[in-house]
């Protein structure tokens, strides 16, 4: 089964990427891990920052790794950068 | 006024418009409370030698208003007698000076809108999802990281 | 310009007139400083159950602005990296809700002012010589006393 | 040797003294507790506070005890109800 996400990227994975946003085609059930290394093939430039990023998924953070995720149609993935706000 | 009929309110305002003091100040001002403390991020001149002409904030701006609220009800549950809470954030360009943040807390007794005020600060550096980019006088630039960014100092989340 | 060549400044306001965070702030704000932490001491409506309708408050004006420059060498003496520093008190009748006291402290980074600005009130309340009456419904009155009031804590001064 | 000096008061103590600053005729060598008394005697009813204030000598704390003074005409003597600035 798959489905298609709402992928963003913000401050320099949005550089690295050349979009800002996008929709990805991807398996409902899949680990961030593997999602990550979907959203790299799609966007090889993105490996300069991996050991950088953290994901976003429905607007809660999720590390890379072994966690499963669960899926749907529309759901909000971002890629997010070390932040430096305040 | 009775001191316990006043809700506590939280007040997160994520805008491309100038930040003022006074304005969050106000927002969190009650008469039950004696004490407002304040925080204000300015922009700074310097970054490692280099002059920084111009700043850039972005924002992944609803999860950025989440996670603030996260950081507000952690403050509730640390500080029982925190009154309002309020961050504003500003996006795009910022010049030198200007403010990026305030950050404001009241609470009856001045310990706490003080320790909270550095709670949030902490916090928000770590865990809520703006960047800012510096402009460096001869045109490059750099995109910032906080050291507190919280997957920059452990293997895992 | 250049983050060594602004000199440190002092700013010290005993005043009858209604404080301003937004022009306290801008006092000490500087382009090599990226954090302003802020104070502001608001009136209560309440004491113990009473209804408190004014406040008046009242100062030695001289040794008033004596005392908070100690208090400024205290701070630059603990935080070398604090830049600019701003008390202003307000006298007279101070309504409820509004600010009787502004501290602002500038740092290039932020723990500087957070600490220092909690340092200045808590010394602030317990050295400079102001006074504060507040008038209950009923009309009464009392004179307020610090619990830091630095003759009250101990045997001798 | 006695000098002219000036007494200001403040809050409780001037509301009981019934005066804002007086000149008050002390010697010049005068010890800060001799110097209360003196003062009470003047205000019998600054006794009601006599074990919350402090002076302050040209314009710095001085506790009332054994400290001598060094007094000249014009010197600031101020009494010191407990503070509540801030």
């Amino acid at each position: 089964m798959s489905c298609e996400v709402l992928v963003l990227y913000f401050a320099k994975s949005s550089e690295l990427a050349g979009v800002r946003s996008e929709t990805l085609t991807v398996s409902t059930e899949i680990t961030s891990q593997q999602l990550w290394d979907q959203i790299v093939r799609s966007h090889p430039s993105l490996s300069a920052i991996q050991d950088q990023v953290v994901l976003a998924v429905r607007q809660e953070y999720v590390a890379i790794g072994d966690e499963l995720l669960i899926l749907n149609t529309g759901d909000e993935i971002a890629v997010i950068p070390p932040i430096s706000g305040g | 006024m009775d001191e316990d009929v006043e809700e506590p309110k939280d007040f997160v305002k994520i805008t491309h418009n100038r930040l003022s003091a006074d304005e969050v100040s106000q927002l969190v001002t009650s008469p039950s409370c004696g004490a407002v403390s304040l925080f204000i991020g300015t922009t700074r001149n310097t970054f490692e030698g280099k002059k920084v002409v111009r700043l850039e904030y972005e924002s992944y701006i609803p999860m950025a208003e989440m996670e603030i609220k996260k950081i507000f009800a952690d403050v509730r549950q640390q500080w029982l007698h925190v009154k309002h809470l309020a961050v504003h954030h500003r996006l795009g360009l910022v010049p030198v000076s200007e403010a990026s943040v305030v950050i404001a807390v009241s609470s009856p007794h001045r310990s706490d809108s003080l320790d909270a005020v550095k709670y949030c600060i902490n916090k928000l550096k770590a865990t809520v999802p703006i960047w800012k980019k510096e402009v460096y006088e001869e045109e490059s630039y750099k995109w910032k990281e906080n050291k507190e960014c919280f997957w920059k100092n452990q293997d895992e989340v």
